[in-house]
Parts: structure tokens; C-alpha cells; sequence
């Protein structure tokens, strides 16, 4: 077992090397050799989406089984997926059937959902402003709360002309593209740098074997 | 490309030898890092999952390990990875949500290594679920677990739509606390103002040395500092020379 | 005013506040920290979280580390040890409910054992059943501290092991060790210096004379409800003469008094009746003398004389126990039963003492309480490994709890039981008779003499086993550990494990008491004692439950009518302007990219190939479809060859639901006017795939056609063969894949990218540094795109269709959120003047912030 | 042609449907939003999965086993071995089988953020925030500066802002003196770039909410 470990680190180093250097420097062999291992990425990243969907199907069979509460939604998500994978693949993906299927659930849903978000985000900046005490949960302070709640307001404000008003002079066209070009631009970017230089040490920590999530051996990836 | 790349790898190779050469010097010793609420949060939310029997929900997110988006998967991994040990003791383990194949297979990974270091009974699979396919459809599937399954609070860590938002609203609705971190900015906004404990920019990456103070946890948060500063100094020098035009 | 640090969350209070603002954990200690028992906690003092690391590590820890080190573990540790630290005695004291599986196999055991054993022989005067037993246990504990100095020392000293093996350095381990072993041959010398004749016997004696065969492991393993799978996996590491005893150790017991313990498993039952003989005698003595102070000294030795192997073997039990966490110690531990002879070298004496604390530790503080730390040093949440034991120990502790109620209760008059503590240490028990004092002070000066000193520092947090610092708010830990140096040179060694109590009672008079037993010292009476000590102690378990909502999350009630007020107020504004159609709304200002990107369009000849690539989620196509319209529509004017690509799996049906919907009048068909590529797997890898080679990434049609031989894309290889690439998407990160990948192999064909308008501030750059050259962001930028193209649209475009209430909607959400954030900002002054007045009357901010939430 | 407009028409009716269940969830939790998001999670997993079959695991995978030449054939070996041991996977008993798969997919996935970070990220940003001091590229010169340097500063605070590292003082870890300062001006930018994402975000949920009220009253109406 311990041994296994070993290997898979191994697999997992040697991989992320090979496909790392081929960013950098081009190496013929060692190029065709990271294309192949990233098709292979790809296959088993799909492989890896039925095993999911193999997971989705037992839990919700459980489910099912246990009479749990609501189990009569995990028959009706059973069924439906079924259904729609087994058309899917049968007919592609593509068919009118699949498209209609799609076009009735899968997208009035989404977006429904998202239009949910109006509603919910309104929600959150009002409750954003909070008493001390709540605001001292919170990994801030009001002032920079508000900070933020006043920018959203003046884009929003700068987005869209007001009714039977009309753009606010300055805002639109002076002050909203100031904020969201200059400031937001640069604010992002340096979040971007940083978010870059955590997935850089986060990526070579597992190249270095020191973490090694795959594998459920206690010993590894643990303490 | 060329020279670009040849920067790139040394800045690569850089940090793997400062990585590997701060995890071997400082493995005793302990540097200092600044507090983050959310970690300070986090560990008492555990704490109290394990007290009052109720369960964690940890959701990783829809990024697959194919895209950009795996660090953070892998960031959220290894948090789940180290509150599944933590929570072990508890007769409620965890339940982790995702959105992608591979990365459900990790989590389960994760929860089955706590288990067994647990020797505790029985390995429950639907502690690591994958809730959907596509960004919406995981955020919509992981609604139920939060309102459902006595989750006393959320780790939202791994790599999220504006979809989030949903996960934080439900959160909210039934008063379970939010700890959530993204890598997406559009997602960070939405958690900046509706989650409890929200996980700024990188600070998603250090819940590994936050949690677990493990050599090249630590090691890793100081070498991104030195590369922050690098960096600060590089872009610094190189625009006055701009503005001189040299470069 | 100074602030006060939280422990939990770190963060800064006012030093009025009882508790922490954000975290709601008690910033004071529940003990009174009256100025004259403990020196007051400065402001913004560390050590309320440094000192707790020290229960993790010896080497003391400067508290700063503490911010992320697992020198924090200790709270976590805290909270995740009341679970098993708690129930497998606490359950015993009050009926209560919700423990972990480790404490629920413990119980069972616990409950029958103790009743029987209670009623017929704890003291009369006691209301309570259970009660007694454990406060009895508690004196007794205390006495014999009274007697064998080194006992306590040794405790201290092998007790730095338990929290040790939690903490997941090895480095931290191996020192402690050898520093406690350092500590410990210090005290050998010590050892015969001192008085109270305990001691010497114990090299000697101490072998396990009794020790027992092997099979005494089957016997003891069955125990361990269902938990064999640990179980078996000690075996390797326990000897059987190890084993043995433990089993044994219910064994004498049972003998004991079989009878009135119906509690007794089976296999404790076979014990060695042996032992049994001296035990009882032994009591009986303790009886006799203890009604006449004056002998006490000498026959006191007497107890300790007998106890050796059994001794031994309830040491050997408790080593079962510890060897799983810290294997390191196990070497030590068979050396110790081993070769326990006296003239054995330091070292391997030292283990031989070692073997022994843990049995003293069981025999002088019989109560489960303190028999329950060793079980609880392996803190589950922290080390999985450790399961095993936890789980095991609650059996064991079962059978060690029937052991004890006979241990001290046979023992009826518990005045001296009591008193003798007293003498030892004041702060222990208020009840004592002054002649005890004034004859064990002395006796106490000596035997500090030769090690005490050194040990004091680390001692003091290390001898509090787990599970009172799991019991007590971590704030206590301060009081404890912050005894001025005279007042120690005193108690120390009592010190030890009562001040763990005394950190968890709530002010009350018992706590008083336990500072300044002079002015107690004329109430004698065991009763009021031992009341006092029921009170406290059911205070103890109502501050258990009590903190935990304050200490919980502090959540905000979800506001359901603002939900529905915020609801309706939208729907209601923004269908309005939807149903009635009416365009009241002016039009958008022109964003300077406007004109870019419309040239662009405009320059594209007829016919020419565009590769439009579809990567928005279908939750933003109502954004996306509104957004991208105008610009298509103007595309297709132009009558040009279209290839469709997308790298999201629902992009392909997304980009046939647009043309059909949005582009009908167009007539473009699947096939003829464009080609639908369908999916590009691999995220970037795709990409960058596709930018190379075009034909060999994307073979094939949705319809599963070869793809490059169609009338579209007729004469296409390379990505710059097209003559433009337009990117609809959402997500700044696809937008960046694109930029960075393709980008490079568009040589002159121009990248334009329709975006959400959450997109922009990470796109926009790229627009600045020219690698994007058109762009068209949200709904405002169709808009304007279609106002600019207005010949083309009649004014009835998408985007025109959702201007007016997409501009209402915005206007009425900026309204609510600037009422609600007033509100809000009201609110947080409000609640600023009331946390001012509730900090001055010691309430608590955070109801007091719920009031204002609720208001 | 009529299964075509039927087809269309129950399309229709069906999306009016599950718009309504879902928008039901403003009101609160209630089965008609359960029934919904149940339909809707299996119906696009079970989209995924073909999209997943059909786009690569059949084209990738098996027509090159089936059709291809010897060494595509081989080639397509490797990803079949460990696609079988993913399979392993799905019992808890043979998961241990599959490590190999999961490291490889790790390991490159791993190596791919590296890259992405580093040639994606890291220099393209720095690059661009070098660039607006680019006086060449035309513009207004004192505006050009103006901007470059308040991004420079935005950037540069807001990267600092993430610092770690700390010195211990009596109320906690802090930076150093400029550190500190530094940072609150990053805090300052980074609320400012939430807002305006934040407000993106919201026109864009806005927008969606438009559609869909639009969408409900357009089949109303289509009734009339």
C-alpha cells in the first residue's frame, strides 16, 4: 500500500512535470508527449463526469431506498436524467428532440435562476450594512462596506439612465467609466496576481508530492 | 513566447526551490502570519458541528481539474481533506458538494481517508456528492443539502459562478453561517457581500497553512510573499523605465 | 478604553464587554478572577490563547505563534474534546443526552455501574446518589495527593505526554520526553528526602509481582464493545502483562464488594482475589487512623506499603490506553514492568515511575472524572488515528468508575478524607482541621525542595488534564496560569488538578472557599462541604450548556418579509415597462468603444468567414442574447460565413437557440449560412488546440459531418483565416483563455468579444491594450450598439425591448438598497449607544445586537 | 412538420412551466421549486453526460480504438487503462485501484494551473499594468500617466493587501508600519472592484429577471 502511494505520487509528479515544462520551453518529443497527455486529461476528466454522474444516480437511489424525506424528487431526478441521457445518447446531442428538451428545462431554469439573483443580491446589499455586532462576524468593517455599497450604487446609478430622468451628467460618463476602467481595473488585477501566485505555490505543492489529495490512504494527503 | 517562457520557468523553478528549501529550514520553527476571521471562524465552526452533532457542509465548487480553475479545486480538496480529520470524532461527518466528476472523486477520497483514520463505522458515499453538471444545475442540487441536512455551517471553497449566490441566499435563509472563498472575481463580489466569512482573492490558497500548519503549507504563504514583493518591484522598475523609455 | 482579546476569534473587545462581540466566547473568565486570588488579565494580553497552546506542547509557546500554528489547535481542541471528555462522566452526574458514539458505548457500563455501587455505601448525608461518589472520589483524590508529594509531581510530569502526542510534532514529543524524563530522575533524588513514606516502597513493590498470563489480553479485549477493529490493531504493541492488569484492576474490585455492584462485566469478574485481601484491610486502616490525626503519617504509608501491584496494574491499564496515541512512550512503558527492580539505572527507573503515575493518578483520584483524561488525550478530532483508543476507553473507564466507588467509600467517615487535602493545599477543599495543616506544610517545604522549582512552569498548564481544559472556558486558563510565584511556591502541587476545577466553577461561594480556607476552617461540616461542592458542580453543568449559543455562530435572522417586500417591489416595477411596452426611457450614452467595434463589422467584406464562438452559461443568455443581437444582427448584414464553436458543453445548443430566436429574419440555416463545430473540449488545452490547428481539433459538425469541407468553411486551416473572431461570453476567465491562447494566432483578423457586463473590469484591459479590439459589454452596450445601428433595427431590437424596465428595475433596487443601508447605518448607531450601556451593565452585545436586528 | 410545431409548442409551454416553479422560490422553499431544480439537475447531467460521450469520449477514445491506425491505437490504450482504473472508483471497496487515475489527472491538472498562472496570469497582468506607461502608444500623455499610475498604485496596494507574513504584537499579528498603510489603501481598492463587479453582477441578474418576466408575459399574451 505504502508502496502504491509511492507510485501514484509518482504518476502525479511525473505528469504535472512533463506538462508543466511543455508550457515553457519546446522540446519536440516532449511536446508530442504533453499533447497526448493532455487528450488523455480530457478523456478521463469525461470518464471522471460518468463516474459523477454514476455517484449523482446512488445517492439519490439511496435516497430512494432509505424512504427519505423528499425521496419522490430523487425518483423524479432519476428518471429525468435517465431519460435524457439515454436520448442524448442515442439521438446526439444535438437532435431537435435533445434541443427542445433542453430549450424547455434546462434554460428556463437557468435562467430563472439567475433572475433569482436579483432579487437575492438586492437582499444581501441591504442587509450588508449591519449593527457592530454583525459586522464584527465579518472579515471587515463598515466603512469599507459602505465603500463598497456606494461604487455599486454609482455604477448601477451609471448604468442605466434614470426613468423620466435621464443620465446623471457626470456620473455616466465621467465617473461610472472612471471607476469600473481605472479602479476596478487595477483593484482586479491585483487580486488576478494574487490569485495567480496562490494557484502557482497551490499547484507546486502537489508537484512536490507534499499535497497529495488523490488517494484515501490516511497516511498521505492527512496530517 | 520564447523568452517569455524561459521567465516563466525560472519564475517556476524559483519557487520551487525557495518552497522546498523554507519547508526543509523552517520545518520546526513557526512564522507569523496574519489573522484571516474566516479560519479563525472555520475551526470554531468545526468545534460546534462536532458539539452539537450537526453536520458540515463543504462545497467545492464546479471547476474541473482540466481547467485554470484546479488550484482552487485543490485548495478545496485539501481543506475538506483536513476538516474531515478534524470532524472524524463527530457521528456526523461531512458532507461535501461538487460539481465535477474528478473533483467529487476527490472529495470522496478525502472523506474515506478520514474514515478509516477514524476507524469509525462504515464509509457513508453520499457524504461526497457530485449535485450536478453544469455551474447551475450544482449550485441548485446543493440547495437541498444545505436546507435538509441540519448542515450548521457552509465551507464554500473551490471554484464558483455568480451561481454562489444561491448557495450563500439559502445559507442565509436557514440561518447556517457561510465560510465561502472563490477564485472567480464576479463570485468573490457576490460573497463579499453575502457571505459571513468571506475568503478574499488568494486567501482561498492559505486555508491549507491556516488549517494545518504543515511545513509547505507555511513554506508556500512565504514564498508567495516573497513572489508578491518580486513582483511589486519588477512591475515597479519596469514602468518608471517605460516612462523613461528604455524598455 | 483597553481592549481585550478574544480567544476565540482574536478579535478585539472593549475590556467592559463579558463577551467577545464577534464570536460571543467569554472574554472574562467564569471564575471570579477577583483581584486578590489572581493577578487581573491585562489588556490585550496574548497569553489567553498562548497559555492554552501549552496544553499541546510543553516547550512553553509564546502565544504569538498561536495565530496559526496548531498552537491554535487548543481551541478547536477544546470544543472537540467536550464531546468525549464530557459525557463519560459528566453523563454519570446529570441524565443528559447528545453525546458521540465513543461516550454512548461508555454509558450503559456507567449507569448501571454506578447506581448499586452508590446506594448502599455512600455517606449518608449526601441527598444526591451520584454526586457523592464523585466528590468523594474527588477527596479521596486529593488525600493521598496530601500523602505522596511525588505522586502529583509524577502526574504532572507524565501527564505532559498526553497533550504531547495530539500536538503533530513529532520534534515537540521527543523533547518533552526527555525533559520530563529529566524531571523525573530530579525527583528520585528528592524522593527519599521526603517524609511521608509512600514512596520508598514503590521501586520495590511496584513490579507487577502479580503479573498476570497472557490470556489475560482475550479477556480484556472482548470489553471493547464491537470496537475489536482498534483493538486488534494494538495488540503488537501491548505486552500481556500489560493488558493483564487492567483486566484485572476491575478485578480486585469486584471482589470487593461483588455483590452490591451488579455492574460488573463478565470478564472484569475473574480477577485476582489476591490483591483483594490488602485492599479492604487497607481501608479499614485508613478508617481506623484517620479518626486520630496525629498517627496519620505513618499509617498512611501503610496503604501505599500493600497498593504496589496493584498499583502496578492499574498503571499497566492505563498504559493500554496510552500507548496507542503515543507509541513513543510504549518502549518506556514495557522497560517499566519489566525490570522494575530499584537498583535499576536512572533510566530505566525513570519509566519504572512513569509506570507508576498513571496508576496513582487512578488510585488517589478515584473518580471518573480524572481517570477519564487519560482516555481523553488522544483528542479524536485531532489525530483519526486515535480513534481506536477513545472508543476503547469508555469501557474501561466504566469498569474503573464500579472500581472506585468501592475504593473510597468503604471509608465512611469522610472527614479526614477531606481534611487531609486540606493540609496539602488550602485552595483544594474549604473543609479541613488545622493540626493536618501545620503538619504537612512542613513535610510539602522539603520534598518541593529538591525538583520542585524546575518543574512549576511546565507542570502547572500540563497537569490540567484534557478534560478539564475541555470543560472550562479557555479564559480560566488564564487565572490558572497566571499564579503570582509565591502563592505557588505553596500550591503547586495541589494546585494541579483542582485549580483545573476550580477554572471551570462559576463564582459561588465554594470558590471562595477554595482561595482562603482560613476563614472556613471552623465549618467543619463534610455536608456543607460537599453541598457546596454538588452546587458548584451543577453550576459547572449548567455553565457546559450555557455558553454554547453565545459561543455558537452569531446568525442573523433571515428577514422573510424583506425577501417578499423586495420580491414584489422588483417584479412589480420591471414587469410593468415589459407588459405595457411603453419606451419612455432614453436611450444609452455611446461607450467610447462603440465605434471600434462597429467598424470592425462594418469592414468585414461580404462573404467573408467568422468564427463565432458561444461560452455563456444559459443562465446569462437573456443577458449574452440581448448584448450579442444587435452585433450579429449588424454581422449578418453582411452576409458572411459562419463557423460556430463553443468551449461550454451547452454552447452548441445555446448558439442554435440564438440563431433561431433572435436571428430568424436572417434565414440562416445549419449547414448553409454557418457551421456549428459543437463542443471544444479541454478548456485552454482546447483552445490552444483549436488556434493551431482548426481542422484537426474540430473535425467534425454537431451533426457529426466532416465539418471543413463545408460551403462555410470552405478554404479555412489556420485560426487567421477567418476574418473575424467574435467571443460571446460571461466569464472574464473564458475570455481570457481566448485572449491568451487564440490570441497569438489571429495575425491581422480582429478578436471582438461580447461580454457581461460582469466581465468588464477584467476584459476591459485587455480592450486598453488593444489584444481585444471590439468590445460590447451588457445590455447598456447592445443597447447603444442597436441605438447606433437604429436604420437597422427600427428601434424594436432586443436590447430596446428590455431598456425601459431594465432601467426602472436599476433605479428602484438603488433606491431600496439606499433605505435598507440607512436603515442599517441607524440601526448601527442605535446599537453602538445600547453595547456602550450593556457593556457598562455586563450585558451581553450580541443579544443586544439581535434586538436591534429584530427591531 | 406538425410533431415540429407541437414539438415548439409544448417547448414552449413547458419552459413557462418551470420558469414559474423556479421563480416560486422568491416566495420561499416549496415543492414546486423542489419538483423544478430536480427535473432540471438530472435533465442537464443527463445532457452533460451525452454532450460528454458524443464530443469526446467517443471521438477521442473510441473511434481511434475501433478505427484508427496501430498507434493511434496504442496511443489510445494509455487513457482506456486508466479510465478503467477511474472506474474503480465507484465502489469504496476497489477505490484504492484508481489512485493512479486520480494522480495523473491531478498531477497534470496541477501543472496545468501552474502554467496557467504563470503565462496566463501573472505576466499578462504585470505586463498590461506596465503597458499604460507605454508613452508610444498614443493617448494623452498626462491622462496615460494619470491612469498607469493609479492602477499601478491600485495593483501594487491590493497585491500587498494579501500579505501574510506578519510580526506579532500585543493585539495580534500585524504587518509592518508600511505594510499596514499600504493594505488599507489595497482594502480601499479591492471594495471599490467588488462594487463594480458586484453592480455587474447584478445588471446582468437584472437583465436575466427582464428576460424572463418578458418571456411569461410574450406567452400570455401569445394567447390573445
Amino acid at each position: 500500500m505504502k508502496l502504491k502511494g509511492l507510485f501514484s505520487t509518482a504518476i502525479a509528479i511525473t505528469t504535472g512535470l512533463i506538462v508543466l515544462v511543455g508550457y515553457f520551453v519546446i522540446l519536440p518529443p516532449l511536446l508530442d508527449l504533453r499533447i497526448a497527455i493532455l487528450n488523455w486529461f480530457i478523456i478521463l476528466a469525461a470518464v471522471a463526469l460518468f463516474v459523477g454522474l454514476f455517484n449523482l444516480l446512488s445517492v439519490h437511489a439511496n435516497k430512494l431506498r432509505n424512504k427519505e424525506k423528499g425521496g419522490i424528487y430523487s425518483l423524479i431526478l432519476i428518471l429525468s436524467l435517465l431519460v435524457t441521457l439515454i436520448l442524448g445518447l442515442w439521438l446526439g446531442p444535438d437532435q431537435p428532440v435533445m434541443a427542445s428538451i433542453f430549450n424547455a428545462v434546462q434554460l428556463p431554469a437557468e435562467a430563472s435562476l439567475m433572475a433569482l439573483l436579483a432579487v437575492t443580491l438586492t437582499y444581501a446589499c441591504i442587509r450588508l450594512l449591519r449593527p457592530a455586532q454583525y459586522a464584527g462576524l465579518r472579515s471587515r468593517t463598515n466603512l469599507i462596506s459602505a465603500i463598497f455599497l456606494v461604487t455599486a450604487l454609482l455604477i448601477l446609478l451609471g448604468t442605466a439612465p434614470l426613468p423620466f430622468v435621464g443620465y446623471v451628467p457626470i456620473l455616466s460618463d465621467l465617473i461610472r467609466p472612471f471607476i469600473a476602467q481605472v479602479l476596478a481595473a487595477a483593484g482586479a488585477r491585483g487580486i488576478l496576481i494574487g490569485v495567480a501566485l496562490g494557484s502557482l505555490t497551490t499547484g507546486l505543492r502537489i508537484l512536490f508530492g507534499a499535497d497529495r489529495p488523490y488517494g484515501s490512504d490516511p497516511s498521505r494527503g492527512g496530517k | 513566447m520564447n523568452w517569455v517562457g524561459l521567465a516563466g520557468f525560472g519564475l517556476v523553478i524559483l519557487s520551487a526551490i525557495l518552497m522546498a528549501g523554507l519547508a526543509f529550514l523552517r520545518r520546526n520553527s513557526t512564522p507569523v502570519f496574519r489573522e484571516i476571521t474566516a479560519f479563525a471562524r472555520l475551526r470554531k465552526a468545526i468545534g460546534l458541528s462536532v458539539e452539537e452533532g450537526s453536520r458540515l457542509h463543504i462545497s467545492l465548487g464546479r471547476g474541473g481539474l482540466t481547467t485554470p480553475q484546479s488550484a482552487a479545486e485543490l485548495a478545496g480538496v485539501e481543506v475538506l481533506r483536513r476538516i474531515a480529520e478534524l470532524t472524524s470524532a463527530s457521528d456526523r461527518p461531512p458532507v461535501a458538494t461538487s460539481g465535477d466528476g474528478a473533483v467529487t472523486i476527490l472529495s470522496q477520497d478525502a472523506l474515506l481517508a478520514s474514515e478509516q483514520a477514524a476507524f469509525s463505522t462504515g464509509y457513508d458515499p453520499a457524504a461526497a456528492r457530485l449535485t450536478g453538471l453544469t455551474p447551475f444545475s450544482y449550485a441548485a442540487g446543493a440547495l437541498p443539502v444545505i436546507q435538509d441536512e441540519n448542515v450548521s455551517a457552509n465551507v464554500l471553497i473551490g471554484s464558483f459562478g455568480v451561481e454562489v449566490a444561491l448557495l450563500t441566499d439559502t445559507a442565509e435563509r436557514g440561518n447556517t453561517s457561510t465560510m465561502a472563498g472563490s477564485d472567480n472575481l464576479s463570485a468573490q463580489a457576490i460573497l463579499y457581500a453575502s457571505a459571513q466569512d468571506p475568503l478574499i482573492g488568494e486567501e482561498l490558497y492559505a486555508a491549507g497553512a491556516y488549517l494545518k500548519a504543515r511545513p509547505f503549507h507555511t513554506a508556500s504563504l512565504v514564498v508567495q510573499d516573497i513572489l508578491r514583493w518580486l513582483i511589486v518591484i519588477v512591475i515597479l522598475v519596469s514602468a518608471i523605465l517605460k516612462l523613461a523609455g528604455v524598455l | 478604553m483597553a481592549e481585550l482579546r478574544c480567544p476565540m476569534c482574536g478579535k478585539p473587545n472593549s475590556d467592559e464587554l463579558e463577551k467577545c462581540a464577534s464570536c460571543g466566547a467569554r472574554l472574562k473568565p467564569l471564575v471570579a478572577s477577583s483581584p486578590e486570588d489572581h493577578p487581573p488579565i491585562h489588556p490585550g494580553e496574548e497569553p489567553v490563547k498562548g497559555k492554552t497552546t501549552e496544553f499541546e506542547r510543553i516547550p512553553p509557546v509564546s502565544g504569538e505563534k498561536e495565530t496559526i500554528q496548531p498552537g491554535e489547535e487548543p481551541t478547536k481542541k477544546d470544543t472537540a474534546e467536550l464531546e468525549s471528555a464530557l459525557p463519560s462522566w459528566l453523563r454519570d452526574l446529570r441524565g443528559q443526552e447528545g453525546q458521540p458514539p465513543p461516550a454512548e458505548t461508555a454509558k450503559p457500563v456507567a449507569d448501571e455501574g454506578l447506581p448499586p455501587a452508590s446506594e448502599p455505601e455512600s455517606s449518608p448525608q449526601l441527598s444526591d446518589v451520584k454526586l457523592p461518589d464523585w466528590l468523594a472520589g474527588l477527596d479521596s483524590g486529593a488525600e493521598e495527593e496530601g500523602e505522596i508529594p511525588e505522586w502529583l509531581a509524577s502526574i504532572r510530569d507524565q501527564s505532559p505526554i498526553q497533550p504531547g502526542t495530539p500536538a503533530e510534532e513529532e520534534p515537540f514529543l521527543q523533547s518533552e520526553e526527555t525533559d520530563w524524563l529529566g524531571r523525573l530522575r530530579q525527583e528520585e533524588e528528592g524522593k527519599p528526602a521526603q517524609p511521608a513514606g509512600g514512596v520508598p516502597p514503590f521501586s520495590p513493590g511496584s513490579k507487577p509481582a502479580a503479573a498476570p498470563p497472557p490470556e489475560g489480553l482475550p479477556a480484556w479485549f472482548p470489553d471493547l464493545k464491537g470496537e475489536s477493529a482498534p483493538a486488534k490493531r494494538e495488540p503488537g504493541l501491548l505486552p500481556p502483562d500489560e493488558t493483564k492488569p487492567s483486566e484485572e484492576l476491575p478485578g480486585w474490585l469486584a471482589d470487593i464488594h461483588a455483590e452490591p455492584d451488579k455492574g460488573l462485566a463478565a470478564a472484569p469478574a475473574e480477577g485476582g482475589p489476591e490483591p483483594v485481601e490488602e485492599l479492604p484491610e487497607w481501608l479499614e486502616k485508613l478508617q481506623a487512623e484517620s479518626k486520630t490525626p496525629t498517627r496519620e503519617l505513618p499509617n498512611v504509608e501503610v496503604p501505599f506499603e500493600e497498593s504496589p501491584d496493584w498499583l502496578a496494574k492499574l498503571q499497566a491499564s492505563a498504559f493500554t490506553e496510552e500507548k496507542t496515541p503515543a507509541p513513543s512512550i510504549a518502549p518506556e512503558a514495557e522497560v517499566s514492568t519489566e525490570k522494575a527492580a530499584p537498583e535499576s539505572m536512572p533510566p530505566a527507573e525513570t519509566p519504572d515511575w512513569l509506570g507508576k503515575l498513571p496508576a496513582s493518578a487512578h488510585t488517589e483520584q478515584e473518580r471518573p472524572a480524572v481517570s477519564a483524561f487519560i482516555p481523553e488525550t488522544p483528542t479524536p478530532s485531532f489525530i483519526p488515528e486515535t480513534e481506536a483508543p477513545v472508543k476503547a476507553i469508555p469501557d474501561w473507564l466504566a469498569e474503573f468508575e464500579e472500581g472506585a466507588i468501592p475504593a473510597e467509600v468503604p471509608t465512611p467517615a469522610a472527614p479526614e478524607k477531606t481534611a487531609l487535602p486540606a493540609g496539602e493545599s488550602e485552595s483544594n477543599l474549604p473543609m479541613e482541621t488545622p493540626d493536618w495543616l501545620s503538619m504537612l506544610k512542613p513535610e510539602r517545604g522539603e520534598e518541593k525542595a529538591p525538583g520542585g522549582a524546575a518543574e512549576k512552569p511546565e507542570i502547572a498548564p500540563a497537569e490540567l488534564p484534557t478534560w478539564v481544559q475541555a470543560m472550562r472556558p479557555v479564559e480560566a486558563v488564564v487565572d490558572e496560569s497566571e499564579v503570582p510565584q509565591e502563592e505557588e511556591k505553596e500550591e503547586t502541587t495541589a494546585r494541579g488538578p483542582l485549580a483545573g476545577l476550580s477554572g471551570v466553577l462559576p463564582i459561588g461561594p465554594g470558590l471562595g472557599a477554595l482561595r482562603k480556607p482560613q476563614t472556613y476552617s471552623t465549618k467543619l461540616q463534610m455536608t456543607e462541604g460537599q453541598q457546596r461542592h454538588a452546587a458548584s458542580l451543577e453550576r459547572l453543568v449548567a455553565s457546559e450548556s450555557e455558553p454554547r449559543p453565545l459561543s455558537g455562530q452569531v446568525r442573523l435572522r433571515s428577514a422573510r418579509l424583506l425577501r417578499w417586500v423586495i420580491a414584489f417591489a422588483l417584479i412589480l416595477v420591471v414587469g410593468l415597462p415589459v407588459v405595457t411596452g411603453i419606451h419612455t426611457v432614453p436611450g444609452a450614452v455611446y461607450p467610447s468603444e462603440l465605434s471600434a467595434t462597429r467598424d470592425l463589422i462594418n469592414g468585414l467584406g461580404a462573404n467573408s468567414p467568422v468564427l463565432l464562438v458561444f461560452d455563456y452559461e444559459p443562465a446569462l443568455s437573456g443577458e449574452l442574447e440581448a448584448a450579442a443581437a444587435p452585433v450579429i444582427d449588424h454581422l449578418l448584414f453582411k452576409g458572411p460565413r459562419l463557423a460556430i464553436l463553443s468551449t461550454s458543453p451547452t454552447g452548441p445548443i445555446l448558439a442554435e437557440h440564438f440563431m433561431k430566436t433572435t436571428q430568424a429574419s436572417h434565414g440562416y440555416q445549419s449547414g448553409q449560412g454557418y457551421v456549428n463545430l459543437g463542443y471544444l473540449a479541454g478548456g485552454p488545452a482546447g483552445v490552444l488546440g483549436f488556434a493551431e490547428d482548426p481542422p484537426a481539433t474540430a473535425a467534425y459538425t454537431i451533426e457529426g459531418a466532416p465539418a471543413w469541407q463545408t460551403l462555410p468553411l470552405q478554404g479555412i486551416q489556420k485560426l487567421s483565416d477567418f476574418a473575424a473572431v467574435i467571443i460571446l461570453t460571461d466569464n472574464a476567465d473564458t475570455g481570457r483563455i481566448w485572449i491568451e491562447q487564440a490570441g497569438p494566432y489571429l495575425s491581422t483578423s480582429p478578436m471582438i468579444m461580447v461580454i457581461s457586463a460582469q466581465a468588464e473590469p477584467m476584459i476591459r484591459p485587455y480592450y486598453d491594450s488593444q489584444q481585444v479590439k471590439g468590445l460590447v459589454t451588457g445590455l447598456a452596450g447592445g443597447k447603444a450598439y442597436e441605438q447606433a445601428n437604429d436604420q437597422a433595427f427600427q428601434g424594436v431590437g432586443l436590447a430596446r425591448r428590455y431598456w425601459d424596465a431594465f432601467s426602472v428595475g436599476l433605479f428602484l433596487a438603488v433606491m431600496m438598497i439606499l433605505v435598507g443601508g440607512s436603515w442599517s447605518a441607524i440601526a448601527i448607531w442605535g446599537a453602538r449607544r445600547r453595547t456602550v450601556r450593556a457593556a457598562s451593565n455586563g450585558g451581553t452585545p450580541v443579544r443586544d445586537g439581535k434586538q436591534v436586528e429584530g427591531a | 412538420m406538425l410533431a415540429g410545431i407541437n414539438l415548439d409548442f409544448v417547448t414552449v409551454i413547458v419552459s413557462f412551466l418551470f420558469t414559474l416553479m423556479v421563480l416560486s422560490y422568491l416566495v420561499g422553499d416549496n415543492p414546486f421549486f423542489r419538483l423544478a431544480i430536480y427535473i432540471f439537475i438530472g435533465v442537464s447531467a443527463g445532457y452533460a453526460a451525452a454532450v460528454a460521450w458524443h464530443q469526446v469520449l467517443w471521438p477521442r477514445l473510441f473511434m481511434p480504438l475501433i478505427y484508427g491506425s496501430t498507434l493511434e491505437r496504442a496511443l489510445a490504450l494509455v487513457p482506456l487503462l486508466l479510465g478503467m482504473l477511474l472506474l474503480m472508483k465507484l465502489s469504496p471497496r476497489t477505490a484504492r485501484l484508481g489512485n493512479p487515475a486520480m494522480a495523473f489527472m491531478v498531477g497534470a491538472g496541477a501543472a496545468v494551473a501552474v502554467g496557467g498562472a504563470v503565462l496566463g496570469t501573472l505576466f499578462p497582468q504585470a505586463q498590461a499594468s506596465i503597458n499604460f506607461f507605454d508613452l508610444r502608444s498614443g493617448g494623452i500623455v498626462s491622462e496615460r500617466i494619470f491612469e498607469g499610475s493609479i492602477v499601478l498604485v491600485g495593483t501594487l496596494t491590493t497585491l500587498v493587501y494579501f500579505n501574510f507574513s506578519a510580526k506579532v504584537t500585543p493585539s495580534g499579528p500585524r504587518g509592518s508600519r508600511l505594510v499596514e498603510v499600504l493594505s488599507r489603501i489595497g482594502q480601499v481598492f479591492i471594495a471599490i472592484t467588488f462594487g463594480v463587479l458586484f453592480a455587474g453582477v447584478y445588471t446582468a441578474a437584472m437583465t436575466a429577471l427582464i428576460e424572463r418576466l418578458s418571456f411569461l408575459w410574450n406567452f400570455i399574451a401569445s394567447f390573445f
